[in-house]
């Protein structure tokens, strides 16, 4: 199971919690399993663009990256830049 | 894209990239010949301008057009009225999240006009001198409201309210009562009590910056030609025809397919052409006058209107030990989002001690509006704001516990495996490379005289990638047409060509790249991010990639060989099987395209992901007049991880651009409003950004430390170079005086007022 | 009020134009003569993007009227390269990759030009005052001035006249050829 | 919007007599203020073309400048530059390069900025303008014209034909000093000028002391130049004459600078500005 590491708003969001473990082969199935284990995060993972960074490598709207089994994967808002 | 790396392309001897070979756009931009926004010009066209509101903050009771509409010469006068009201969601426009409520009262004023010039209405005219005219017939019954302009005074529970339905985002639970406080953010982990009782030394400080503008010299201008049928066409200046198309398409309700953006050659953007501000109302007036129709910006309207990036305050605490060591750091940010949610606070936290290799870590953001233009990115949006606070307090750390900044950098500096205050750990990166090479380098040695000193400062930027499309047409004579869908505002289209050339093994002037408009390609993020050499750097090394498959293939059926005994180098196919070798060049297989199977093109269509972060080192030199508080920067040299300078002269360029635009913000660019909110300083008169004599030469070092997710190791340098600058010249200014500057801009009065006061206590 | 008949000398050919009082220089050459090489960047006088020739004159075509140009002779961008043969100031340009967005470039060329034609060898800092009323927001200006002076020295010695055959083809020279 | 071109003095005075008649010189404030609305005037003068308005001559008298002629041509006059250096300096700083070849002396003095960097330094060195009119010519004294900010004291029709400077005196210099946030390009948030005079030992016999943009005209201060005549300018004076000059300032918060910072920094540049004055004086 790969670990997903929360900090900040989503921490908050997620009830305080820290540090979860999520079964999920990509970035979608993370957001689905996500988005169920914590209601209240589900509306802000629709609304706000967020990235995935899976094992250090930042990924933004990419649904289909590869998560490992022992991946650990951090939420973080997504990057624009001028 | 990681599959595309591959490590024998950085291993093999590289003919072309790395070099500095001329940009095929060169010669149109010496001559005069390089079309920009505001050169179009179509038969029948009007002209298109903007009335704009003259106060703050108002309600907009009523607006009478009749009598502009009866002025001869008057072909359409357009309002909020000619737009729908977009719902209050964040539903994504390209690649981005957007409020398009938001943007459609951005583009034109409706309940309230939030900011002094403030669109609130628009008209279309055979002559310029016409809708000038009409402009002064447009009647509008204003209700002037309180206005605020602080972002601290705007955080007061008693502040006159922007939006009366803004419910701080980020605070749980969420506020009953609304305020200007859009958004709360907060990065961090560890511990922050057990790490400042560590720390021997704890500084901490508060800071202010002013909003500066991208400072662009083109103004925004386009000519929209929307035809009885409803098909539209649209001419402008932008970093992203694509974004243009989604978000004009979405506020005029049309379908994108039925427009189409061409991004004129751009005269320099910033971050701040990432946005609509004209493109919308040219598209409305021109649909309902049936003429092309033009508007350019006033450089008044641009600064009144237009970008800029937030203002702020700030407050910064670190604590280290004697030996050198941070262990802990603590940030609270407040962004100016102007008059609609949406400052680079975000970034600016995550930002704020990237450099460093932090245990205990905390930032505090708050989006912030007030009743200025709202805010577009600007060169690493929310960075620099956040590095002049943090590298201020690094550096009297430093200075406190007496150790040399650089070494105090290198001993706290961010490396692969590093935690980033964000969360996810680093992959490669080069501070530590830039601040060895900082001291090393002779301008580090350089004795300074009195009143003179020395500022040094460090800088991150993340860097992204995104949706990007490149094709690639081979000639029948073996030529190649390469169209990219990136504007090009630095000479991009020179670093794509190259990179292009390289994979095919040609000479690069076999090579035309050209930027298409959006019916060329499927859809591109913009230019911004400093994600162009990096993202279509990849989809044209992936579109050259298909092209030599393909030749590949033909020789391989024109010598009845397997493909796998064809080999692509140096701009031929080889046979490498048993037997005699042969071999054809590229121009050969071109000539017998249509024979051996029809023409070759090469497409690739991509999301690019693997960003490398980028970090620069900066050393300043300055000699301030205590009599006067007057700063000159004597010396300056920027440092920085490029990963692989696909062409170095602009590479510096980049590293030179953003140093200057640093030295203007740090010490004269702010906006100056009186106390009713009017701009007082809206022309280059009194909004100065640095001139020629105000600068000297700018040295740079480009440390190369590769990207492992980029076929050619490629980070983008383009927003970096503006995060240093404004603490390292706050930190020379001090060490020159004595006294902690912790407010920019630096300007004269400012300065001896400092450096009196000190003196007095 | 009748629009004005002007009858001026624009890059050494002979232009007639109509304008009203109001339409500047800068209006003129781009709306009227579809001269659009000179660039409006603040109609103030303090960028130096519409910076032309008045009389052998630099000014900023923005603060000049259209019928000021009466008899005038007026040089601008379009005028400076000969033929293929681009102007050394030019060539250098392209070559020490001196503009990023060249949106200025056209006010700096006309303007550095006058410069060497008063002063063939400048040092930087006469460059750099030279060129303070034209704003480049994109390359802090170290590769304008570096280009200015290498043309210069190239100038001085001659350099010019022998490289000008390899500015013919300045889009692609010896360096792009791999 | 009319436009006339009068070849004339007479003629120019009797278009400049009718109702919403602006003069144009170098245009370079002018067409800024057209261009942003800020006037609209009926008709447009055009006075280049009336003769004695442009150019540089010299006779028994002192020195004449066509009050139309362009900085960038004065800057050019080597003579004049080393009689008068003060002020031909002074005027060089008005804008860019493109500027210069435009703006005119008549035009930065009858504009009545109280920044205009010229005026200063034309009123240290005791200029003279020769005004003309529907009522015949006068001569008036640069620090006569301006009576406060965008006002100055000509009656309708009257403009401005030529300055007068006189010989420099033996041992005579001037110097002309001005404070920007920039290094160019900006508008002065001080200027300090002064002219003085030494005797054999190098004792100051006469002095003249303007400063611009710390008042709502340029100001000539009796008290700071006092403060150098019968000294040697050595520090003591330098120092009087700096209080001297910073006690004369009544200036405003602007977006420039403000009241404490102009207030110190016109005694700064009029001390050194009187430096650099005995220096060219003691050269002579």
């Amino acid at each position: 199971m790969a670990r997903l590491i929360l900090s900040g708003n989503l921490q908050q969001l997620a009830g305080g919690d820290s540090e979860v473990e999520i079964d999920a082969q990509n970035v979608k199935q993370l957001l689905r399993a996500l988005s169920e284990r914590y209601p209240a995060l589900a509306p802000h993972l629709e609304q706000d663009s967020f990235a995935i960074a899976i094992d250090g490598e930042i990924f933004q709207d990419v649904w289909f990256a590869p998560i490992g089994p022992d991946s650990e994967v951090h939420l973080i808002p997504a990057i624009r830049g001028g | 894209m990681n599959d595309m790396t591959n490590p024998d392309v950085l291993a093999r001897h590289l003919k072309i990239v790395g070099t500095r070979p001329s940009r095929p756009d060169g010669v149109d931009k010496v001559t005069g010949r390089a079309q920009f926004g505001a050169d179009m010009y179509l038969p029948n066209m009007l002209t298109g301008r903007v009335l704009r509101s003259p106060h703050a903050h108002a309600r907009i009771k009523s607006i009478d057009v009749s009598k502009a509409q009866a002025l001869k010469g008057v072909k359409a006068v357009i309002t909020s009225a000619d737009f729908d009201d977009l719902p209050s969601e964040f539903i994504p426009a390209g690649e981005m999240m957007v409020n398009f409520r938001d943007m459609t009262r951005n583009v034109m004023a409706r309940e309230k006009a939030l900011y002094e010039g403030h669109a609130v209405a628009a008209v279309a005219a055979v002559s310029e001198a016409v809708a000038a005219q009409a402009l002064g017939l447009i009647e509008v019954d204003y209700e002037v409201l309180p206005h605020v302009m602080d972002v601290d005074e705007a955080m007061q529970p008693d502040a006159p309210l922007l939006h009366d339905d803004m419910f701080t985002i980020g605070v749980e639970p969420t506020p009953a009562k609304a305020s200007n406080i859009a958004k709360r953010v907060e990065f961090g982990f560890g511990d922050l009590e057990a790490g400042f009782a560590k720390a021997d030394v704890v500084i901490e400080r508060e800071f202010t910056t002013k909003p500066v503008h991208q400072g662009y010299i083109e103004p925004h201008a386009c000519v929209a030609n929307v035809s009885e049928d409803g098909q539209a066409e649209l001419w402008c200046t932008t970093q992203g025809q694509f974004i243009v198309r989604a978000f004009c398409a979405r506020l005029l309700g049309m379908e994108v397919s039925q427009l189409r953006v061409k991004a004129s050659e751009i005269g320099g953007g910033f971050g701040g052409k990432t946005v609509v501000y004209l493109e919308p109302l040219a598209l409305a007036l021109s649909r309902k006058a049936c003429h092309p129709v033009k508007m350019v910006m006033s450089r008044t309207e641009v600064l009144q209107a237009s970008g800029p990036t937030s203002g702020s305050s700030m407050w910064v605490k670190i604590g280290a030990t004697k030996d050198g060591r941070i262990t802990a750091g603590d940030a609270l940010l407040k962004y100016q989002a102007g008059a609609f949610q949406g400052s680079p606070v975000q970034p600016g936290a995550m930002c704020a001690f990237a450099c460093y290799e932090m245990e205990h870590v905390r930032i505090v953001g708050f989006d912030v509006v007030v009743n200025r233009p709202k805010v577009a990115a600007y060169r690493a949006p929310g960075g620099p704001i956040a590095a002049f606070a943090v590298e201020s307090v690094v550096d009297e750390i430093a200075l406190r516990i007496g150790m040399d900044p650089v070494e105090f950098r290198l001993k706290n500096a961010a490396k692969e495996g590093t935690r980033a205050p964000y969360g996810p750990k680093f992959g490669p990166i080069g501070l530590v490379e830039t601040l060895q090479a900082a001291k090393a380098h002779d301008h580090y040695k350089i004795p300074l005289k009195p009143n003179q000193g020395r500022g040094v400062a460090s800088g991150f930027w993340f860097n992204i990638g995104g949706e990007t499309c490149a094709s690639m047409h081979v000639g029948e004579d073996g030529s190649v047409d390469l169209v990219v869908g990136t504007p090009d505002i630095g000479g991009s289209r020179a670093s794509l060509s190259m990179m292009a050339a390289e994979e095919l093994g040609i000479a690069l002037e076999h090579v035309h790249p050209s930027v298409g408009d959006t019916s060329a390609l499927g859809f591109n993020f913009l230019t911004g991010g400093s994600r162009v050499t990096f993202s279509s750097g990849m989809a044209v090394v992936e579109a050259a990639r298909d092209v030599i498959a393909q030749l590949r293939e033909r020789a391989a059926k024109i010598w009845e060989v397997p493909v796998e005994e064809v080999e692509w180098l140096d701009g031929r196919a080889n046979f490498i099987g048993a037997g005699e070798p042969k071999s054809l060049t590229l121009v050969e297989l071109a000539k017998s395209a249509g024979k051996t199977g029809g023409p070759i093109i090469g497409n690739a269509a991509i999301n690019a992901t693997g960003a490398g972060p980028s970090l620069a080192t900066h050393l300043v030199d300055v000699e301030v007049d205590p009599e006067t508080g007057k700063v000159t920067i004597l010396r300056y040299t920027a440092i920085q991880d490029a990963g692989k300078a696909i062409h170095p002269a602009y590479v510096e360029g980049q590293m030179q651009g953003g140093a200057v635009q640093g030295i203007g913000w740090a010490l004269n660019e702010e906006y100056i409003y009186d106390k009713h909110g009017h701009l007082e300083n809206a022309g280059f008169l009194d909004y100065r950004v640095p001139v020629c004599s105000d600068v000297p030469m700018i040295d740079t070092v480009i440390v190369e430390v590769p990207n492992p997710n980029h076929p050619y190791g490629v980070r983008g340098v383009g927003e970096t170079p503006i995060v240093p600058p404004m603490a390292a010249i706050a930190n020379a200014v001090s060490h020159a005086t004595g006294v902690r500057f912790t407010d920019l801009p630096m300007s004269p009065p400012r300065v001896l007022d400092a450096i009196d006061t000190e003196q007095a206590a | 009020m009748a629009k004005h008949h002007v009858t001026t000398t624009v890059n050494g050919d002979s232009v007639e134009f109509l304008c009203t009082t109001e339409q500047t220089l800068l209006d003129v050459l781009r709306d009227e003569l579809f001269l659009t090489g000179s660039k409006e960047g603040c109609s103030s006088g303090d960028c130096g993007a519409c910076s032309v020739m008045l009389d052998g004159r630099l000014v900023c075509s923005c603060l000049v009227l259209g019928v000021e140009a009466e008899g005038c002779e007026v040089e601008t961008i379009e005028g400076m390269a000969h033929g293929e043969h681009l102007h050394p100031l030019q060539r250098v340009f392209i070559e020490e990759a001196a503009l990023q967005c060249g949106i200025c470039t056209p006010g700096i060329l006309v303007a550095a030009k006058a410069l060497l034609e008063k002063q063939p060898d400048p040092s930087e800092t006469e460059v750099r005052f030279w060129l303070a009323g034209n704003l480049c927001r994109c390359t802090g200006y170290d590769k304008i001035v570096r280009a200015v002076l290498d043309a210069a020295a190239q100038m001085r010695a001659g350099a010019a006249s022998s490289a000008s055959g390899k500015s013919s083809i300045g889009n692609k020279p010896a360096t792009a050829r791999a | 919007m009319d436009y006339q071109t009068p070849t004339s003095a007479e003629d120019a005075a009797r278009l400049l007599s009718r109702e919403g008649a602006q003069v144009l010189a170098g245009g370079t404030d002018l067409l800024v203020r057209l261009r942003a609305g800020m006037a609209s005037p009926a008709m447009i003068v055009d006075i280049k073309r009336v003769p004695d308005l442009r150019g540089i001559s010299h006779d028994a008298r002192g020195w004449r400048i066509g009050a139309a002629t362009s900085c960038a041509e004065i800057g050019e006059h080597a003579e004049l530059s080393a009689a008068w250096p003060g002020v031909v300096e002074a005027l060089q700083l008005i804008g860019s390069t493109q500027i210069q070849g435009r703006a005119t002396l008549g035009g930065n003095l009858c504009n009545a900025s109280p920044a205009a960097d010229s005026v200063p330094a034309l009123i240290a060195a005791g200029a003279v303008c020769e005004v003309v009119g529907a009522n015949g010519r006068r001569e008036v004294p640069v620090e006569k014209i301006v009576t406060g900010p965008g006002k100055n004291s000509l009656a309708r029709g009257e403009f401005v034909l030529g300055f007068r400077l006189p010989n420099p005196p033996k041992r005579s210099g001037d110097a002309y000093l001005r404070l920007i946030p920039r290094s160019e390009m900006d508008i002065a948030v001080v200027g300090a000028a002064v002219a003085l005079e030494l005797d054999a030992k190098g004792t100051c016999t006469r002095a003249r002391v303007a400063l611009g943009a710390v008042a709502p005209t340029q100001l000539l201060v009796e008290d700071a130049a006092k403060a150098l005549v019968g000294t040697s300018v050595d520090d003591a004076a330098l120092e009087k004459l700096a209080s001297a000059a910073s006690a004369a300032c009544k200036p405003i918060d602007d977006k420039r600078g403000t009241v404490a910072y102009r207030v110190k920094v016109a005694g700064v540049l009029a001390k050194r500005a009187a430096r650099i004055a005995r220096e060219r004086a003691s050269a002579k």
